[in-house]
């Protein structure tokens, strides 16, 4: 394993030294490992809390700012967070107007938030709920764990930071959300797995001329392992689940080709062209486009494709200004 | 000799001897993880089990509830993941039902247990078959209860809970995931020993080891 | 090789495409391989041109837009552009105030820009020029090809970009430009190379248990190599060479950590966390920080560090609104 | 037989079977520019000698000003990297000395290539030991204007300038780099090839073979 770190044990307590020492905009709780904004929630805001596992990075710390989340709870590496991160952020960055938990739908990630919503609703503060659940990869069932959160995790948070910043209250915020997720899918694939510190070496091996179609974003393996192909051809492979899963004519689409980590920007740009090629070949309009690492998988190569139906209400709360580390815009 | 009582003291080194095992087999089951999950399920547990062995020996318990709650607490606060709710929620509803005594007799340690499970059940929802650690957990308990039909040995009742145990976690082998991680790999799930299944084959390890050594 | 491309030889050009279809607010001219703002230089601005060999996205390409480059022309994989290309962005750009080329300082690069410039100064526009020369890992000497152009340049394009747009014109601008460079000093380290497209295979191996210190963004081997260290002990090794160079104490730095394409986010916190550990016991000040893939050499694992010794003004231009794809604030 | 002059059919077949050994030898040229440089020097000559024979079977050049600046203005804009503007000078030089004929004798051909050198050195600024293409250019064309002097047979002088090309290419491998991107590795540059050293003797070789064959 290679990896800029001191050790396995303190890659999240030092790069949250380093986020800290980054970014005078956030404020870091080293203790509880919590980014928040520096400044308190605005009286009246509905605050937004999200976390997870470290290892996605940008998301989830790095949407912590105007325009985006309140606060980020940080995990082991893969890891969800626990309940007592949740309470104590939950806590600190209601203003009074509620909080909204964006949970991504990983069995760790909703049971560790669901306690520590039940924990925080003990206290009197109103938690409302959305877990994201779009990766086409997954068959969703009622008697699976269904399908996992992904890209559209990230949108959703943009998009649903700029309803609570113009000071929506909790039920429309908690709306919006619950359309940004319907709205949302992904898929992803892999050319490599990725090395989990504490485990040293890569969580899968992928021979030269092979990839993993389906994947997540905690380096495992995905659906199937299928032959190695040009960026058209996997393109095609990534897009036309999604657009079997949903009908994406007809509306405005916000469209975010995401490298999974290990992958350079000029690969994703290229991916970006042949996605682009397959949605206007397929009539869809694609009205903003976001390239780049938003939610990664340590140092997985590879790339995810998210679609999000749109509307003008939506596309509005996504141009609005934005100040975080991972985006920013306007602001 | 018939052991049909179990004493803080061994509790304790339940608890111990399980932090010792998942120490010892930490690339085992980090390795079992890396196959149908997200390579963590090693550290998580050694984490989780090192937290618990050192709140309990920088204050030790008084009693069998305090001892588990705190177990469970400190797994809850600590390890996250599925396996820390999960692991979290069964010990402290062990603590729970066990009550403020200082010693379980072999019904109470199953009723104890059996609300363990009762409790991994609430919080995740897993059934027979969906290659999880209930896969473990109930059969295990099962023979640990008939087993007290028998004889109200503990020590042979964890003894059979263990054999339990280990051929619930073979037994994950051949199934298709339904809950956890290992669900997103549908078919590929099929052909792996589901990482908490293998913990909890050694947490019945461990009870089975400290109760023989006695 | 795995990467997400249809071919070695289309990797430039698709990629071209995916900046032109993920970015309206620029323009793509396929055919001489530049990127422009969408809208013309306004009248009296001096112009900002940079290019370079592709592959250290997202430079130069990714800072172009208000607040920062006019044009970068892009060259093959690792190949800087051809006179032909600074001669049409030049004329392109050039709004009658003349317009700074921003060179990077290896052989190449400074012939072919030279050449460029020489047929522009034949069609009347006036061309400035400054080539970056910012690795402390080589050795200066007007014998050889000096020292390269490396973290440096993202610092200047941005607080040089923001001189334009004030309405400096180009001999104050230039002035800028020649400051930043004189006062930016950087240093890599990597721990794999990189795969060149065209070449198919890594350009060196790399035992698991050894680093190159002082590489710069071609995928080169460093000046040693050295056995794998922690995260402090590595910054160490980048910092103490750059803070021999220069003295750093008694004004306000800005300090960038780069990666260098392959290496995730959260090792680059990490990074940043020892980085700044040093710093501060050297009693040097870091008014502004920058972490993140900014000037990459593919999918190379590994960072580097930049420290620029800044002024009121540096500062006051850093702060300055940018519309970038890669780099972006205020607007 | 011995041939004093050399046509310009004989130079479009110099240029061609030029582009044939650096397609031959792209792997080649590129693993001596993956030990000292960036990995592109055999892709960059393929790249461009491609370029430069499609033009001329496009429309072949009708005197050897243009063949030559035709081949060097092609370098010059779809090359880039060092060798572009080298190698472009090189043949623009080579062009503008020969001037608008239809064949060279010895001594022009001695010259024009003369003047292609010293468009490097003006160029790059290179010097004899730097360990560049100029280590083979130089000695290269000193051989070739040596064999002059004995005779003025063009194919005996191309066969001693690509012995002198193949031993200054040899050379180089001891040199410490003072120029280029190899210069970057101080040390370290000791011990390897110089890719364009490498590819500049492939020039003299093409030179030397279309001469025999014929
Ligand atoms: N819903 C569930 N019910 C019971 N056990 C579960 C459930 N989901 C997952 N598990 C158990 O958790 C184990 C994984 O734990 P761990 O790897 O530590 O957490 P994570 O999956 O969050 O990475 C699985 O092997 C499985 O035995
Ligand atoms: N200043 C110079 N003078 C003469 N030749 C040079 C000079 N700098 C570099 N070269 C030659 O160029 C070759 C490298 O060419 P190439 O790899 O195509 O370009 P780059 O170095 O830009 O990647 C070197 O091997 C060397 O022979
Ligand atoms: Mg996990
Ligand atoms: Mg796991
Ligand atoms: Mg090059
Ligand atoms: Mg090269």
């Amino acid at each position: 394993m290679k990896k800029l770190i001191n050790s396995p044990e303190t890659v999240l307590a030092d790069s949250l030294v380093g986020v800290a020492a980054a970014h005078p905009e956030l404020r870091v709780d080293h203790v509880n490992r919590i980014i928040y904004r520096a400044a308190p929630t605005r009286a009246g805001k509905v605050a937004l809390l999200s976390g997870g596992g470290t290892g996605h990075e940008p998301l989830h710390g790095g949407f912590v700012g105007v325009g985006m989340l309140d606060a980020a709870c940080a995990g082991a590496v893969f890891t969800s967070p626990t309940p007592d991160q949740m309470l104590e952020a939950t806590k600190v960055v209601d203003s009074g107007a509620g909080v909204l938990h964006i949970v991504k739908n990983y069995t760790g990630d909703v049971m560790n938030f669901e306690m520590g919503a039940e924990l925080a609703a003990e206290t009197g503060i109103v938690v409302s709920v959305v877990v994201v659940n779009d990766d086409v990869a997954v068959e969703d069932s009622t008697f699976t764990a269904g399908r996992r959160g992904v890209g559209t995790t990230v949108l959703l948070e943009k998009i649903v930071g700029a309803a609570a910043e113009e000071g929506r209250d909790l039920a429309a915020v908690t709306a919006v959300a619950r359309q940004v997720n319907e709205s949302g899918r992904s898929m992803g694939v892999a050319l490599s797995s990725c090395t989990v510190p504490s485990a040293g070496k890569p969580t899968f091996e992928l021979p030269e001329n092979e990839m993993e179609i389906g994947v997540g974003i905690h380096g495992e393996p995905g659906r199937r392992r299928v032959p190695l192909a040009g960026a058209a051809e996997v393109a095609r492979q990534l897009v036309e689940p999604i657009l079997a899963d949903l009908d994406f004519t007809g509306a405005p689409t916000i469209v975010m080709l995401n490298g999974l980590g290990g992958t350079p920007l000029i690969e994703l740009y290229v991916m970006y062209a042949e996605v682009r090629k397959i949605l206007d070949a397929a009539g869809i309009t694609v009205a903003r486009s976001l390239v780049g690492n938003y939610i990664t998988a340590l140092d997985m190569a590879g790339c995810s494709v998210t679609i999000l139906k749109a509307d003008d209400d939506l596309l509005h709360l996504w141009d609005a200004p934005v100040n975080t580390a991972g985006l920013r815009w306007g602001i | 000799m018939v052991n049909d009582t179990i004493s803080l003291d061994q509790l304790t080194g339940w608890l111990t001897r399980f932090r010792d095992l998942v120490t010892e087999q930490v690339s085992y089951l980090t390795e079992l993880d890396s196959a149908i999950g997200d390579a963590d399920h090693g550290s998580n547990m050694t984490r989780g089990m090192g937290a618990v062995v050192e709140r309990i020996q920088a204050s030790p318990a008084g009693t069998v509830d305090e001892l588990f709650k705190g177990a469970g607490m400190t797994l809850v606060t600590s390890v996250g993941g599925a396996s820390g709710p999960l692991y979290g929620t069964f010990f402290l509803r062990v603590g729970t039902t066990a009550g403020p005594v200082g010693t379980l007799d072999a019904p109470g340690l199953a009723a104890a247990l059996r609300a363990g499970l009762d409790g991994v059940v609430a919080r995740g929802k897993a059934e027979a078959g969906d290659k999880t650690m209930f896969d473990v957990l109930a059969p295990a308990l099962d023979a640990f209860d008939d087993a007290l039909l028998v004889s109200s040995d503990i020590s042979s009742a964890a003894g059979a809970a263990y054999s339990a145990a280990q051929t619930g976690r073979d037994a994950t082998e051949a199934l298709l995931a339904r809950k956890g991680r290992a669900s997103y790999l549908g078919e590929r799930s099929i052909g792996h020993i589901d990482p908490g299944a293998a913990s909890t084959s050694l947490l019945f390890q461990a009870l089975a080891e400290i109760l023989v050594k006695e």
